[in-house]
């Protein structure tokens, strides 16, 4: 065991443990669930689960027209929801947050309406090597229709991005496009370092939050991002409601995305006049239960409180880091110190294809991913098609560690390595 | 998934592979992968008289993709090409002793028959084409 | 009372009202809730309700790439309610079925990637006079980008679709744009006699189904409609999650909408392929939950039977325009008979502003809906900037029917009409 | 909400407004909608030394907005533009007896009191306009 204080965010760890239904059950083999995949997706507690249900059971309407009382508790609360995930990441104002699907959709909400107003032949886009695709698809796609040019900051061979050449990298940049932490290598992103030079060198700033929201406080306006995009499937909230945040002035000059009801203010035949913010970007009937959703599972992190949560996933992390480079044959991916990075680690052992790992750990009640974890081009240039990955969040603890190396141990039995 | 299933000879099928390299002059030659895990196989086949004379693949992924080849690959060879075509997913997975493999690996399993039925396929056509092409 | 089979059909939808929990709650002043605002959005079953918490409590975990056991059960039941949902439009196969937030996505994507490929200036694109401003604001901002042109076909009395002109205004048009049932008139727009003319003229036809995908059979091979978009949540599912049907063909040649994971096959830093239908639509992480509740959604919509349905709408519709009708200063809009509408009644009453109408209504546990329903050019095209609006789903009964018209005899007596 | 609320004076001045119409020539004119629902209001000031010498409103809408845009342009006639500025939420909807008013219709009874103050917020910076133009 080392530094940080493993046992007392642990020791919470446990009781908030029993706050999320699922790691109660076991596996058909009847061996405990050991979830240590929450970079994929993160469990749910109690209170996130029932506040969805009981909108549905209580007061389910369509909100912002309705007079009768359910709608107006739906949209109160749909309302309230966005004014949690405000002060979550402490943006300026509720309109800087628009409710999407995704992290997904809210990086290409700002490709496609930000991006196709703002990007022409010869001008740049700065990625760094770390992105998930959907931080490299939606830019490939912007870059092949408009002549825009992607460029790459590169890692060093811990992973981190090398930031000696910024200033030149910056060079006819509109936009930086960057995760905040990585999530196979666990890399947290200097922002704080970026974001300054991007913005000096004219450039505007996309981060995805995707891993790094759930994780760390996240302070939009002391980092100074003119974007950022998160998922709530990821930070204890449902599937199908993520969020965008984007400094007023750029999301009011920025033209509507999808179009339809709700984003608009009048509707002729022949013209239409949009919504202000946040609204102008939600278009149709939101995922009212979603917002809601979030906003609880909003709630619950801050009770929980941020700093521990970081606390914690470095204890966690250190710890696991430690045993995981004891395992023989294991090859670690990414930063060496838990500081550096974010809950999760990227691995392989010997010639175990990462596949045949995950199942063996599967039978054993472990549930780690194996792939690419949708970084094909990372993999690449690691010279790697697929690793292993465990990931940590709020609920695990350091037994669940434990957990993960007896199961890597029975796989080295099994493949006799 | 059963952990039993990585057996000592799906290990050994996985580290030293049968027929594995490539055929000099193959008379077809099909190459496919899983993008769900990035597993990949090239199947060279020589065909006579409508069977299997002889085959040769090559990939990389699973221990569960690659021993399974190895083993299908022992298994067609004099195969008739349309014996071949009637191999199913079940014949596979009792082969591999597998019945149990979870949804997401069967496709793992299966991805060695599946490119052995493209080019066995590939082999009938061209078998089709070659007699409509005889005066 | 009237023709068709009310008190059998009333009686069945005793026994189905009992399974929404919402129906048995009260307003804050004591009365019973009658819930007529079905057309904004639907309540959700016991069942869909569960299933959705029992995702979260059993098997929440990210889908289609996941070794482990709860991963390939969430990757079965989403994909499982995918081959349902294909089910119940009979698509020809799941790969015609693509996931979206709500029927305003649907459209949009089809105006994003069929639509931005297929429409150039000159081209027209042929709505009705009914639609939606989802199906509409899509189109203009396309028309305004590509130089399209926008064309609709007019209203009779009745706020039928005249016919007459159909060939006339189909020529030169690509894209037939149109609601299936309207939200505001309820109108049932015959699309077997609009698809077939519009695939003579060489158009694709795209069909709204979002107000009839919930009450009506709708067989997409059988209406031989390009497209059909439905929203969940106004069909028992929960909001978040849509359907947008496409033939393969169509799907097949359009390029990718929103990009990121999920929807590729490999990406390189340089270069993207897309994954196969209908995942190549994808984007990013679903509404997993979402879908699981669509799908046990339209499980419990065949299990009531959709022929049940329709039959049950139509009487309680025909109860509905006898009862609308002998209320003094009542103005109904739309088709006179209930077989050539949906359960949708939109009405004004003497001077009284439809919005002080919901208010006196909801005072007396009434929901019903009042404003422009998202038709805001239909309405000014009747000369209106609001009318209130009842609508019918399969919960409601002739007491429902009753309830309202008590309360609009109330309204009438405050207002002194 | 609570049904009590559309009393006798609010259908009163919902049905005959007071102080509608236009002012021939007025200092300023103000219109805006409340989205939602549609409703609209538009109003016309006479301002003199500071004060509404004349108000007149026209609108459509609610009985809610349109009674509430009345009875308040009975009230501010005569007021200084400052005191107008400091007209809350709160004196609205106890001049309208609506305190318990659901909150979509909050908009409907304010609509009238946000036009007056952009009206007035308007005849001020004119007056400030008119001060840093004096020699
Ligand atoms: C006819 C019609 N089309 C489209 C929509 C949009 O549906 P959603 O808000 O779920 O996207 C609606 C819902 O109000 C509708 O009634
Ligand atoms: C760094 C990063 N960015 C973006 C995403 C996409 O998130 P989602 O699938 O929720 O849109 C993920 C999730 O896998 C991620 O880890």
């Amino acid at each position: 065991m080392i530094a940080g204080t493993p046992h007392t965010t642990d020791e919470k760890a446990e009781r908030v443990r029993a706050d999320f239904p699922l790691l109660a059950t076991r596996t058909s083999k009847g061996k405990p669930l050991v979830y240590l995949d929450s970079a994929a997706t993160s469990q749910k507690p109690r209170s996130v689960i029932d506040t969805v249900s009981s909108y549905y059971e209580r007061y389910n309407a369509n909100i912002h027209r309705g007079v009768y009382e359910i709608a107006e508790r739906a949209t109160e609360a749909y309302e309230a929801a966005r004014k949690r995930v405000a002060a979550f990441f402490n943006a300026a104002s509720t309109d800087e947050i628009v409710f999407t699907r995704n992290a997904t959709e809210s990086i290409n909400l700002v490709c496609y309406t930000w991006g196709f107003e703002n990007l022409h032949a010869g001008d740049a886009i700065l990625l760094t090597r770390l992105e998930h695709h959907s931080n490299i698809v939606p830019w490939q796609l912007l870059a092949a229709k408009t002549g825009a040019e992607l460029r790459f900051l590169e890692l060093d061979g811990q992973g981190r991005v090398v930031l000696d050449d910024l200033e030149r990298k910056l060079q006819g940049v509109k936009l930086v496009a960057l995760t905040h932490v990585s999530n196979t290598l666990g890399t947290i992103v200097p922002l704080e370092q970026i974001v300054p030079a991007a913005h000096a060198a004219g450039a505007v700033v996309l981060a995805d939050g995707a891993q790094a929201a759930p994780h760390l406080r996240v302070d939009v306006r002391a980092l100074d991002v003119d974007f950022y995009a998160a998922s709530g499937h990821k930070m204890l909230a449902p599937t199908g409601i993520g969020a965008l945040f984007g400094k007023r002035a750029l999301l009011e000059a920025m033209p509507p995305f999808l179009a339809g009801g709700d984003m608009i203010r009048r509707v002729t035949f022949e013209r239409t006049t949009y919504n202000e913010l946040p609204w102008k970007f939600e278009a149709g009937t939101s995922n009212i239960s979603g917002a809601i959703g979030l906003g609880a599972a909003v709630d619950y992190l801050q009770t929980l409180d941020m700093t521990w949560v970081r606390e914690h996933e470095v204890a966690l992390t250190s710890y696991a880091l430690e045993r995981l480079a004891a395992v023989p044959h294991l090859t670690l991916y990414g930063p060496k110190q838990a500081q550096e990075r974010g809950g999760v680690a990227a691995f392989t052992m010997g010639d175990v294809h990462p596949h045949d790992l995950a199942s063996i750990l599967d039978a054993e009640g472990v549930c780690v991913r194996a792939g690419h974890h949708c970084t094909m081009p990372l993999h690449e240039l690691l010279g790697l098609t697929a690793t292993a990955r465990a990931s940590f969040y709020v609920y695990n603890t350091f037994a669940d560690v434990d957990a993960l190396i007896e199961a890597l141990e029975k796989a080295a039995r099994i493949f006799k390595l | 998934m059963d952990e039993l299933f990585y057996r000592e000879y799906i290990l050994e099928h996985y580290r030293s592979p049968h027929n594995y390299g490539h055929l000099e002059n193959p008379d077809i030659s099909v190459e496919d992968d899983n993008p769900l895990c990035g597993d990949r196989i090239r199947v060279d086949l020589k065909v006579e008289d409508g069977r299997i004379a002889d085959v040769r693949f090559e990939g990389k992924g699973c221990a569960i993709s690659q021993a399974s080849a190895s083993m299908l690959t022992d298994a067609v060879k004099g195969m008739k090409l349309e014996d071949m075509l009637r191999l199913g997913k079940d014949e596979i997975m009792e082969n591999l002793g597998a019945e149990t493999l979870a949804a997401a690996r069967i496709k793992c399993a299966t991805l060695g028959l599946k490119v052995l039925k493209a080019a066995a396929m590939r082999a009938l056509e061209r078998a089709v084409e070659a007699e409509g092409q005889r005066p």
